[in-house]
């Protein structure tokens, strides 16, 4: 079953042509990785599904219904959580309070129920020790986990992830991996940009490659990564 | 391990500020007329620092035109007593009236951002003035007496208005509370730091923004119906004069933007500077702008950040319980 | 014609909107100041010029080369002083801090040159008074001069942002002060800089006031609001756009009052109004 | 309770409100001079009844702000206590003044708003003659207006066409309402454009109108800021009307200078001058005497407000004194609506004019002609209309022939 | 002679003591990763060299001159760049103004606006779009060429790889390991493999201090990734 599609999306800024006729489906609870180089539209792809971005054309439907005119707020109730590829925390509150946002406003969650979904979103996301610092104070990283553990306490059916795991030590992205895996184990739908491939792949079951706009492959993720188009386009001489 | 809203000091500040009001209800029967008189002024500034606080520190909507509802207040107050509303109701009335006005702009101011908001809202305030200018029947550009309110002795006159402005000051105090305290706060905050990131957590941004603005506006008209009511006199520059904004704005920062306890204090301060200072004429004017640039570069978090502790039970915090949480 | 006249005469008026404006611009378009004391910047400016026409007995414009200098300096001064501190801790306190120096600088001035009114127009003779017709429609001297000055200054200060090196330097220092300190700009001395400059157009923009109409320390606040308008309705950030901004205004003023007297502010603001509106709806 | 104050049993209390700062200040500027030589001869007391009481004024600003005068005026009335008020200058000042005593049952007394603003503007019904129990005004109103124009202005030959700028405030509203029709029943044809906002920067609209209809007197209320910059408008445009007839503006000689060349000439009225020949009561200073003194004191011209904010002190005296018992707020305003005293202004008489609260003062036209003293501008009196007591020094000269 | 020299150099956020008592030398030409878990002071560390943070004690030395104090705008005429974390490019202003910007106060050296643009090919299309217009990755290549035409002869690079393709980050290695006159570099590198490739040492931060610093001949993966955990405090691990 579907949980989310996107037919023959566009998207234009001026002359650049920065999704052109894009189609994607996810099935509940597919784990999909999207690759491709720097510029490939790939956090596009995400803005229109997520709805901070309209595309000139194409539908976004999610669990059937039509949601291409509705606002990323309707869009993250009916269960889309997203993490920006550049965190935007709300740096005036606290961690715990970041997050409780998501709880309250997206999962719909009041008072102690909230609470403790809150926390318990903290615990997975390993920010508890963090939970009463402002958001501002954050170095990147922890900015980045933020940005998830708030998509995840809006707890979504679908899940857009955008580059949350560079910049890991390896042990740190093993935890990451951990985490994701047990989203996905609790029935989650993943959609995941990531360029540390190798980190990707521990997850996901599907590797889309974007490059200019199009979807230029789709599948098994060894094989897409074995494709010569990608090769070329993406992974780059020596790999 | 859970979540805490309040602690000791908190609930301890909550217990006195209600001990505080029923106290403040009393004065008009114990204190002379002075001291009824200067606290309903005191009132009224705190309502205004309260409900500017509540858009720019929590809304992060920085209205240069809160002066439109104030103004709206005052002379919606005239034209009901005009026609034979009874005075203190056309207070009430008018407030009310300032939020449905607030409700009208709110499709047009809240689509701007940042900067043009800011001269957005206040062009509509002078816009407002300029057509109240227009009307004669409200005194045009001669400004309006409220006659209505000389059928009291100056006693009970005093002590109905006192009433009355505490009682909007404690209804405001508890609705921003209340609202503080409930999801919303979080949701108006967050739209405040980042709006869409705020949408893309749920947040129905307009619409919070939205109720935000009418509750403002709201208070706003409050404000401007008991300064005619205080004052008895208003003329449409001046009530519906920028300088609001610029006494909101000094409250409100020199008090603490963004916290429930600082404009309480910035207002308590600001008219304190003016109970003891208004005498020395344009010194008094070239003091209050040194003190406001001096917060402005001393302190910029203003008064209430010198104060540790959380008076009111707003915000959350993590409490562990014990290590083996 | 006399629609014509009103919207020729809106031009004029325009210009002198525009140069208010451009200050202002500088530092709320660029470097997100909103610059309560404006308006109190210039007719201190202006104060100044008056106070040299008249001790040393020069013509205004002499005493304007003189004053500007010291603008200059002042701005600089305040910049590094005052202005720079305050934006260091959020966007709200320059706005407190302006409005501190805007009640200081009308006090002081009420004290230092008491509540009377002043006006450079008295000195500059036909200047002021005069005027030459251009098929059928009255061309003011001043009207003319002003409106050179503006386009000149607004345009001038609109190539050196978006063309020089230092315009660059002005624009990312706005935008990122720490970062611009990163790629080796000096970005403390750039703001006093640009500060500089804008308290030097204010006191050509108070000048050119005190002489159309007439300065007292309490007629700062009163075109503040005008210059504000012309600013958003030509687009943060761009000096062009405040100079169409100013014009566009001007003219709304004085076909309103062509309508009748009592519109002409009011439809100043309906157009300021209307442009917010369409502008947020298409972008 | 109410008739009685908390004030200290022998000491009288006199509260003083008036702009000096904010866009009016320039109408308080000479207030701090007054006030000195009242508190002066109000040290020595004043015997009332039999009783001597110590006299103590207190001063306030207003900061030309309605609101703050509401304040300033509440608090002199509950934390002063004070047992009579006086306030001066624009209904941006007086009329909350005025309110808050009526509201609070304080005698007030109050001047230089033009006394239709300030019964009318307070919410008066029309035909009403005792509208306020506690407050009382005296001030030129407009028949003074049309008295003085219609006196003055046949001095020079025109063709009676009188182009207006009536500003939409309490003034323009008050002139526009009752002058207007006045001057046209006198035979002048109005050419009225419509109210304008104060602040206004460009009147190219009007002046086109005004030589269209070939208007040679101009009649205008404007603040000077709009004054000048319509005058020097009016001169780019070749809008040369041979009266220059200005309220309001033009009260204050530093206004006038500041029009430079064409401020020459401009006609104007006066409701005091130094060659008025009246003497304060309470000072015993005559109008000369108060004139030189401040041109001494504050090293510049006299302005005409000296005169009525001195008989504001000279009323309060008289009624002050008049009253049975001076801490009886009631006896006082009574004894303000008997009074009858001599002020610099003239001799004023509550009870005989338009109304209970109102004594109507005169104003008389006259004319900016370059200065043969100290100064370059003097103000010359060309008619005495409405106080034929004063002495006319001149006749009111076309604009533009002066210089 | 060491190009920059830190002695006991501590920095702070608040209470926090991010960076403590550092101590660090970097020769002229060497080549140095700079790794450590998520919060041990990396970016802190490189800020306080750059100017962009205040130390709160100790000193730093570059080429010979005490710079401790002084401006970040002047280490940057001195020929010390920082391309910082999260890019902060000027997000109003094109590609090409944010490159010119940074070669107004340029050094006198080999990098101009034409051969960064030919260095990083990517950029040329991308010249007259608004920064904040980029893709995240091609933020990430902005803020480095940008960082290069001050011509520095340190460069601290905050997370080299962010966000970049793996093509890119190879495109990035290759031009700022190519170069004949390359600038000294300490760059933040959380990618083990290629840090050890490229760098000739190692320095492990944990809890603001160096808890491992070595020749990257002379250590293994193993012994780093142990490193950062070495002193792990307990309650992390809840
Ligand atoms: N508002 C905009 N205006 C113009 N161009 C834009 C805008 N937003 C994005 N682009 C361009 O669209 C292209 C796709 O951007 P996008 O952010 O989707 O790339 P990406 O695949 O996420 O890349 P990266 O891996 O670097 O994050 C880029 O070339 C970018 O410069
Ligand atoms: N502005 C700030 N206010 C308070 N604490 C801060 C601030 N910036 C950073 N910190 C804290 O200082 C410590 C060091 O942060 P820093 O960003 O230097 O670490 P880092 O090693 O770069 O981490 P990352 O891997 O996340 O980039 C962290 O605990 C961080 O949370
Ligand atoms: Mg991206
Ligand atoms: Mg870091």
């Amino acid at each position: 079953m579907t949980v989310l599609t996107g037919t023959g999306l566009h998207k234009r800024y001026g002359n650049l042509h920065v999704l052109d006729d894009v189609g994607f489906t996810a099935a509940a609870g597919e784990a999909i990785g999207i690759v491709g180089p720097n510029g490939a539209g790939k956090t596009t792809l995400l803005n229109v599904l997520a709805g901070s971005v309209t595309p000139d054309s194409g539908t976004v439907r999610l669990g059937g219904d039509d949601v291409t005119r509705s606002g990323p707020q309707i869009r993250c109730r009916r269960g889309i959580g997203r993490a920006h590829q550049i965190p935007r925390p709300f740096g005036g509150m606290t961690v715990l309070e970041n997050v409780l946002v998501g709880a309250t406003y997206g999962a719909g969650l009041r008072g102690r129920a909230a609470h403790r979904h809150g926390i318990e979103v903290l615990r997975r996301c390993e920010l508890l020790d963090l939970a009463d610092r402002r958001a501002e104070t954050l170095g990147l990283l922890h900015r980045k986990r933020l940005e998830m553990a708030r998509a995840v306490a809006t707890g979504p059916r679908v899940l857009l992830l955008d580059e949350i795991g560079a910049g890991l030590t390896d042990a740190e992205a093993a935890e990451l991996v951990t985490t994701i895996r047990d989203l996905v184990a609790a029935g989650i739908t993943v959609v995941w940009i990531e360029h540390i491939v190798h980190v990707l792949l521990q997850v996901v079951d599907r590797l889309i490659c974007m490059d200019a706009g199009k979807v230029i492959a789709d599948g098994e993720p060894t094989a897409v990564l074995r494709d010569a188009v990608v090769v070329d386009a993406y992974l780059g001489k020596g790999r | 391990m859970r979540v805490v809203r309040s602690d000791r000091s908190s609930r301890i500040g909550s217990a006195v500020l209600i001990v505080l009001g029923l106290i403040l209800a009393t004065v008009p029967q114990f204190f002379v007329a002075t001291v009824v008189q200067q606290l309903t002024s005191l009132f009224i500034f705190v309502i205004l620092a309260v409900m500017w606080n509540a858009l720019a520190g929590y809304g992060g909507l920085v209205s240069v035109g809160q002066q439109a509802f104030i103004g709206f207040g005052a002379y919606g107050t005239v034209f009901l007593a005009q026609r034979d509303v009874p005075p203190y109701l056309a207070v009430l009335l008018a407030a009310v009236a300032s939020a449905v006005l607030a409700a009208v702009l709110a499709p047009l101011v809240l689509r701007l951002r940042g900067g043009q908001f800011a001269v957005g809202t206040w062009v509509v305030a002078e816009t407002l003035a300029l057509l109240v200018v227009l009307d004669h029947s409200l005194g045009g550009g001669t400004g309006i007496s409220l006659r209505g309110l000389n059928v009291f002795t100056p006693d009970e006159r005093r002590a109905y208005t006192y009433w009355l402005a505490l009682a909007f000051l404690v209804l405001l105090l508890a609705a921003v509370f209340v609202l503080l305290r409930s999801r919303t706060g979080a949701g108006l905050q967050a739209i405040r730091d980042d709006e869409e990131a705020a949408a893309s957590l749920g947040v129905r941004v307009w619409r919070m923004k939205a109720g935000l603005y009418v509750l403002a506006g709201f208070g706003g008209g409050a404000a401007g119906a008991l300064i005619l009511a205080n004052t008895l006199f208003i003329e449409p520059r001046s009530i519906f004069g920028v300088q609001w904004t610029a006494y909101m704005l000094f409250m409100v920062l020199v008090g603490g933007l963004g916290t429930f306890e600082g404009p309480l204090l910035g207002a308590l301060l600001f008219f304190g500077v003016q109970y003891f200072f208004a005498d020395y004429d344009a010194w008094y004017l070239i003091g209050l702008g040194l003190t406001a640039g001096a917060f402005a570069l001393f302190l910029p978090r203003g008064l209430w950040s010198l104060v540790q502790v959380r008076l009111l039970p707003v915000g959350y915090h993590l409490r562990r319980d014990g290590p083996g949480d | 014609m006399s629609w014509a006249n009103a919207v020729l005469q809106g031009v004029f008026l325009g210009g002198l909107y525009a140069l208010f404006a451009c200050g202002l611009s500088l530092m709320f378009g660029v470097m997100r100041i909103i610059n309560l004391a404006h308006g109190d910047l210039a007719v201190l400016g202006a104060f100044v010029v008056w106070w040299i026409a008249t001790e040393a007995g020069v013509s205004p414009w002499l005493a304007l080369a003189a004053a500007l200098p010291v603008a200059l300096g002042l701005g600089y001064v305040l910049q590094k002083v005052v202005l720079t501190r305050s934006l260091r801790s959020g966007e709200l306190t320059p706005l407190l801090t302006t409005f501190g120096l805007a009640i200081v600088i009308q006090n002081a001035l009420l004290l230092v040159f008491s509540p009377d009114v002043r006006s450079l127009g008295s000195v500059t003779g036909s200047l002021t008074t005069g005027g030459f017709s251009l098929l059928g429609l009255t061309v003011p001297y001043l009207g003319l001069l002003i409106l050179t000055v503006a386009i000149g200054v607004l345009g001038g200060l609109q190539l050196m942002l978006e063309r020089t090196g230092f315009g660059r330097e002005m624009r990312a220092a706005a935008q990122d002060p720490d970062t611009a300190a990163l790629v080796g700009i000096p970005a403390g001395a750039v703001y006093a800089r640009a500060t500089a400059i804008a308290v030097a157009t204010a006191t050509l923009a108070g000048t050119f006031l005190a002489i159309h109409s007439t300065i007292d320390p309490a007629s700062g606040p009163t075109q503040l609001i005008f210059a504000f308008e012309a600013v958003v309705i030509g687009g943060l950030g761009s000096l062009r756009g405040t100079l169409i901004g100013g014009l566009v205004l001007g003219m709304a003023q004085t076909i309103g009052a062509q309508i009748d007297p009592q519109y002409s502010i009011l439809a100043g603001h309906l157009v300021f109004l209307a442009v917010l509106l369409r502008r947020t709806v298409t972008t | 309770k109410g008739a009685e104050t908390s004030g200290g049993t022998d000491t009288l209390k006199i509260g003083f409100v008036s702009p000096r700062t904010g866009p009016a200040a320039g109408f308080g500027e000479p207030d701090s001079y007054v006030l000195e030589l009242a508190r002066k001869k109000l040290a020595e007391g004043l015997t009332i009844g039999g009783t001597k009481y110590q006299v103590v004024v207190v001063d306030k600003d207003s900061q030309s702000n309605p609101q703050r005068s509401a304040q300033v005026a509440n608090d002199l009335i509950n934390s002063e206590g004070v047992d009579l008020m006086l306030t001066t200058s624009t209904p941006e000042t007086v009329n909350p003044v005025s309110d808050a005593c009526e509201a609070a049952g304080v005698p007030c007394v109050s001047t230089v708003v033009p006394w239709q603003a300030w019964y009318f503007g307070r919410g008066a019904k029309p035909g009403q003659t005792d509208a306020y129990k506690y407050t009382f005004h005296f001030c030129f109103g407009v028949e003074q207006f049309h008295s003085a124009y219609t006196h003055l202005w046949p001095q020079v030959e025109t063709n009676r066409k009188v182009a207006v700028m009536w500003p939409n405030d309490s003034d323009g509203n008050a002139i526009r309402a009752s002058l207007g029709p006045m001057l046209e029943k006198s035979g002048y044809t109005i050419v009225d454009p419509g109210a304008y906002t104060n602040g206004s920067n460009d009147y190219s609209a009007q002046i086109a109108r005004f030589k269209a209809e070939g208007c040679e007197i101009f009649s205008t209320f404007p603040i000077p800021s709009d004054f000048a910059t319509f005058w020097r408008q009016a001169a780019q445009q070749g809008f040369r009307p041979k009266i220059a007839q200005a309220a309001k503006t033009g009260l204050f000689p530093s206004q006038v200078e500041a029009l430079g060349d064409i401020g020459v000439g401009v006609a104007s009225a006066a409701y005091w001058t130094p060659t008025y020949g009246y003497t304060s009561s309470l000072t015993g200073i005559g109008s000369q005497a108060l004139g030189d003194g401040y041109q001494q004191a504050a090293g510049k011209q006299w302005s005409q407000q000296l005169g009525p904010s001195l008989a504001l002190f000279d009323v309060a005296a008289a009624a002050l004194t008049a009253a049975a018992n001076p801490k009886d707020r009631n006896a006082v305003a009574a004894a303000i609506g008997a009074c009858e005293v001599e002020t610099p202004v003239g001799k004023l008489k509550w009870g005989s004019g338009p109304n209970r609260n109102v004594v109507a003062t005169p104003i008389l036209g006259g004319q900016w002609v370059p200065g043969t003293g100290a100064y370059p501008l003097d103000f010359v009196l060309c008619e005495n209309s409405s106080d034929p007591n004063v002495p006319v020094a001149g006749q009111l000269k076309q604009y533009g022939t002066l210089t | 002679m060491s190009l920059l020299r830190l002695e006991s150099l501590s920095a702070r956020h608040g209470l926090l003591t991010a960076v403590q008592n550092i101590d660090l030398e970097v020769a002229e030409g060497e080549t140095l990763a700079l790794v450590g878990a998520n919060g041990a002071g990396k970016s802190t560390l490189l800020r306080t060299i750059a100017g962009a943070h205040p130390p709160a004690g100790g000193r730093i030395a570059f080429a010979g001159t005490d710079i401790t104090g002084g401006p970040a705008h002047q280490r940057v005429g001195l020929g010390l760049a920082l391309v910082p974390e999260g890019r902060r490019l000027f997000p109003a202003m094109t590609v090409a103004e944010n490159l010119a910007v940074a070669a107004r106060r340029a050094r006198p050296g080999e990098w101009t606006l034409s051969s960064v643009y030919d260095a990083f090919p990517a950029l040329g299309p991308l010249r007259d779009r608004r920064a904040s217009a980029l893709s995240g990755g091609q933020q990430q290549l902005t803020a480095i060429a940008r960082a290069l035409l001050t011509n520095p002869r340190l460069l601290l690079i905050d997370e080299v790889s962010l966000g970049l393709s793996p093509a890119a980050v190879d495109t990035v290695y290759d031009t700022l390991t190519g170069l004949a006159s390359r600038p000294t570099l300490v760059l933040v590198e959380q990618d083990l493999n290629r840090a050890l490739t490229v760098a000739g040492r190692v320095i492990c931060l944990l809890e603001g201090r160096i808890v491992l610093a070595a020749g990257t001949a002379d250590v293994t993966r193993e012994q780093v990734t142990e490193a950062y955990f070495g002193l792990r405090s307990p309650k992390a691990g809840a």
